[in-house]
């Protein structure tokens, strides 16, 4: 489908924010799923590029994309300029679940460009009922992202490496851990970071989901390239996740 | 509207384009994006006679126009295609093709006569390159009497049209069609993938968990391009062309070097709705060069 | 700055770096870009016995990624060379390393005996691997006994650096080199360009004047890697990797790979600098990773 | 050379002036040479592009480039903006020659594109003491470039096909042939047109160089991808062309 772009914002120097529109009305998309996006005019970028949904307003009929730049290929797509196309295949993978048990408070983890599908899952728990809680963790101040947006839906804690917002050190020494206790977490940031978050919940039994990343070629469930080692055998990260619950890894946790 | 039928063994074509094995899933994933009994023909997952877990992640490396992948041929088995596969792919109106892969000459055979029950599959491509499971596939697939002990064995017990799948990783793929062809395979489909490898210079690590790959998309076009016109010329059974076709342009190449049919694969990913489009091209192009017939134009290269 | 120095025959090379025959002239084209001495090695184009007109135009046509050629070994012939070229050539402060072309064995020994007469040519690479000229080149490198005859015929009257340049288009890179090796050759050179075609689509024609060409670039990549690979771990001698590097990373994977030296081909056409720009970016990878000195990164891969 | 682009402006559908000029003084050229480009963002396009010198203007330190989009190389030329950077390789080639006679009226025919080199040739003519005469021929009246350009160092003639402006006809057929006598002719442009003005010029043994394209892998001589076949067999049109004097070449004339 074919999107254009109403807005392009850089959040930081590898951060940029896209918004983006149609005549026609958006299909129905949940958190945690992602789209697949072709960049024109970068040569090395023969593949389309996985990108979480941040954000869907259905009263603008808008689509946010929080993108850091990584390569070359999510390097173009930062030069998009409002107006330009952009074609997606949207939206794809499955999505975060609901707590089964009645606890209220939730906790939604971000390390880095992490929390890029956390803006659209706790606005949606949000309006669910629940109480998110948004834990991110950062390099620096300037690599915290959405701060505003986040705080619309819940309490924001951070953690930054150098110590220039909130809590200085990773995302799982934050003290809230600590404090806190929280009916269901779900993780998206590197795979160390959700090792540990896994190993917090585990050790809790608190019930915790993780949003994966794999080297996918096509999105959509065709190629088989994109397989995590579950318990149930090989699985496509592309339609069976990206979400995984913990319990269904092979992770040492 | 130009005639786009073509003949392939047995099969009445509706047009020249299918899926290649591998890159179309089930087809099923693709209804989302346009009515698949529009295709010639659809050839599904490579399919062996147990079922395979695959090779481990990672298994994908991109590379300059193209990828490399190591899926090794990760399915549930015929049986599990037969029975709970088949069942929904059955009414389709296009000819559905089993990819069937394996590494013992038994298991083929095996799995052919398993797939040679099911009434609408109505053909069969034998895989007998692919380079990434240990043994098997390739191997048969670079020697001459190898691929033809294999097409023989698996002729014997399957009527119907046989295809089967040469690999680009020979000296001479001429020589591996002509064994096909005279152990009775009723076509011959070209190329499967390049054999590569990947690294990556930060971590001095291989990028894929199997070290070396099956290379495909438009960096392998030229490659597979002049195996086809060598094979076209080579052997009198009709040639299926692949490797690289990204759009209608590309196909028609294919034709015009020799081949009556072709195969879509990795272009899929990048544009699911490109077989259909394909499709589309040809018909536009033979319109616009006032052939009444895409078989005009098959082989009809002006050398 | 590390110690980029490798050691190929009899040569020291200062760096690893080396360009590819037929793609950077005799070196004096690049002289306005940059000082030729500062490269490890430069191969000439490729020379034969008797001068060549080398193929009608079209040569070229662009690929994804790539590039096909057909120019036929295009030169003046060998004692051209001598009278003409090297007198020019043989003060620059680098090896000289002429790429011997030809269609039969008495004509390899013939251009041979002539360079060995060239002090300042300090190693020959022979080309078995050339697509482009009807009987030749690449019948040799495609066959492990004829590959054997011809290295014998040429290490008989060659006593310096004996350098065997390896077609990829074969089933068994590995057995070629090993043939090439056992009859005395002290590098073996790979990849030269893979057989491959380009078609016109409006024009129903090939691009080529020839059909078919050789193809190259960074499309070609993943195959040479993988080739180089194979033969590193099957031969002694030291292995040339070459096929689409394009900068100081392609590089590192080749060495990597277990390349002892590697070679810039189509990449000067887009950057005339490539090459310094190679040699400066290893040096920088290796300060960077900590190695003191190319040779530990040499099939330094991590399996 | 990095350049740095002062202008782009669109002459028509098809066709862009792009100007160019650096900190350093541009190297010495002359006309009929050219430059081969790294078109940045193309995807097929994965050689250089080689492009005539249209201009030169010592004064303002500027270069330009006549360019007509082609297909996806010169396409994405078209969209350079001012201040964007392209890196060129040139001068490249050989140049037109004076004529030997003492004739000083010659005539410059450019066909389509082919007018690109003649701006720069005409105008160091004219510098030089010669009187050019233009002969431009287009497909219709939009495709007629640079005129006020052109007018500023000779008379300019055209043709068009549709007859939209000029002489209705091929290049070959303007009157001026029949009415005028030249010292010299200089052509570029298809080939077809330029095998007739080579007829013409043989016919009336006035000395004529033509300027040929060819597939290119280098434009700097050592690829031996560009040969045309000539009196002295095969030879590179990027280093002993692109400028042919016709008794060189092997055309049916
Ligand atoms: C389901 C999913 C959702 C994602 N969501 C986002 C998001 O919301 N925002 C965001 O900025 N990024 C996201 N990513 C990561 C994003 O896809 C990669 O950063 C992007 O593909 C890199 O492309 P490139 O051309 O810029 O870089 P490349 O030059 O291709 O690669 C640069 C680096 O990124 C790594 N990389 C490349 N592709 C992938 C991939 N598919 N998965 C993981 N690493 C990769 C490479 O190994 C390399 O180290 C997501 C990935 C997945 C799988
Ligand atoms: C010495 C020389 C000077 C030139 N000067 C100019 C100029 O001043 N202005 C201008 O607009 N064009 C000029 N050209 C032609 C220009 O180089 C091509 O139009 C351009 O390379 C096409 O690139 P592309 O990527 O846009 O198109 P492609 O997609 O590469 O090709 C589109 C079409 O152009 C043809 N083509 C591609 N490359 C060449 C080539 N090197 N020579 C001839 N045809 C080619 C193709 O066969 C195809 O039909 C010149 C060519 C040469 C050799
Ligand atoms: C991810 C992937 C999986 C594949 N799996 C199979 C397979 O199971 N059986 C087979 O015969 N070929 C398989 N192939 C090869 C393709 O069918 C095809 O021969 C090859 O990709 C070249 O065509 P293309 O360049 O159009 O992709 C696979 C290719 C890819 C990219
Ligand atoms: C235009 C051209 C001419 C070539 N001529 C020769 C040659 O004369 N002898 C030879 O051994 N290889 C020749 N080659 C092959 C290259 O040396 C090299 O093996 C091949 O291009 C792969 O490397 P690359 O991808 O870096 O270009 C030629 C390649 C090109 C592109
Ligand atoms: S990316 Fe193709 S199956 Fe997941
Ligand atoms: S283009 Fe390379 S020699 Fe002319």
């Amino acid at each position: 489908m074919d999107l254009s772009v109403t807005e392009n914002s850089s959040l930081n120097e590898n951060c940029f924010l896209l918004k983006l529109t149609s005549d026609q009305k958006l299909p129905d998309m949940l958190p945690g799923q992602f789209a697949e996006i072709k960049v024109e005019g970068s040569p090395p970028t023969f593949l389309r590029r996985p990108i979480s949904i941040n954000n869907y307003c259905t009263e603008t009929n808008e689509l946010w994309l929080l993108v850091q730049k990584a390569g070359d290929g999510t390097r173009t797509m930062g030069n998009l300029k409002k107006s330009d196309t952009l074609n997606l295949i949207f939206p794809l993978g499955n999505s975060f679940s609901f707590p089964e048990n009645n606890s209220k408070s939730v906790l939604l983890v971000g390390g880095g460009i992490g929390t890029a599908p956390m803006l659209f899952w706790g606005k949606y728990l949000k309006e669910k009922g629940y109480s998110p809680n948004f834990l991110l963790g950062a390099r620096s101040a300037s690599d915290l992202l959405q701060l505003d947006d986040l705080n619309q839906y819940g309490t924001v804690y951070t953690t930054t490496e150098d110590g220039s917002y909130g809590e200085k050190g990773l995302v799982t020494q934050h003290s809230i851990l600590q404090d806190k206790n929280f009916g269901f977490i779900y993780a998206c940031g590197p795979k160390p970071m959700m090792v540990a978050v896994a190993r917090y919940a585990k050790t809790r039994s608190v019930p915790c989901e993780v949003s994966l990343e794999n080297t996918m070629a096509c999105g959509f469930g065709v190629c088989l390239c994109c397989v995590e080692n579950t318990v149930n055998g090989h699985i496509c990260v592309c339609t069976e996740g990206p979400v995984f619950n913990i319990n269904e890894l092979l992770w040492q946790i | 509207m130009a005639d786009l039928r073509v003949k392939i063994g047995q099969l009445d074509l509706k047009n020249p384009v299918m899926t290649a094995s591998g890159t179309f899933g089930y087809g099923e994933e693709f209804s989302d994006f346009f009515d698949i009994s529009r295709l010639g023909g659809y050839i599904v997952k490579g399919t062996t006679l147990a079922p395979r877990q695959g090779n481990a992640y990672p298994r994908m490396a991109e590379t300059p126009a193209g990828m490399l992948n190591a899926v090794g041929l990760q399915n549930k088995g015929v049986h599990y295609f037969a029975d709970e596969i088949y069942p929904r792919l059955k009414d389709i109106d296009s000819h559905l093709i089993v990819n069937v892969s394996g590494s013992a000459i038994e298991d083929y055979v095996a799995c052919t006569e398993k797939i040679a029950e099911l009434e609408k599959v109505t053909a069969i491509e034998l895989n007998i390159s692919c380079p990434n499971v240990k043994q098997g596939g390739m191997a048969f697939g670079t020697c001459a009497s190898s691929a033809g002990d294999i097409v023989r064995a698996v002729r014997k017990v399957y009527p119907k049209t046989l295809i089967v799948k040469l690999s680009p990783n020979v000296t001479d793929i001429t020589e591996i069609a002509r064994a096909a062809e005279a152990e009775g395979a009723d076509s011959v489909s070209l190329i499967n993938t390049l054999l590569g490898m990947a690294i990556d210079a930060d971590k001095r690590r291989p990028v894929l968990s199997t070290v070396t790959g099956g290379l495909s998309g438009p960096c392998v076009k030229p490659v597979a391009l002049r195996m086809v016109w060598q094979t076209a010329r080579a052997v009198k059974i009709p040639v299926i062309g692949l490797g690289g076709i990204m759009n209608w342009k590309d196909a028609v190449e294919f034709l015009l070097a020799g081949a009556t049919a072709i195969q879509i694969g990795t272009a899929n990913f990048i544009d699911p709705e490109v077989t259909i489009k394909t499709i589309d091209g040809i018909n536009e192009y033979l319109n616009k060069n006032g052939y009444s017939s895409v078989s005009k134009i098959i082989g009809a290269l002006e050398i």
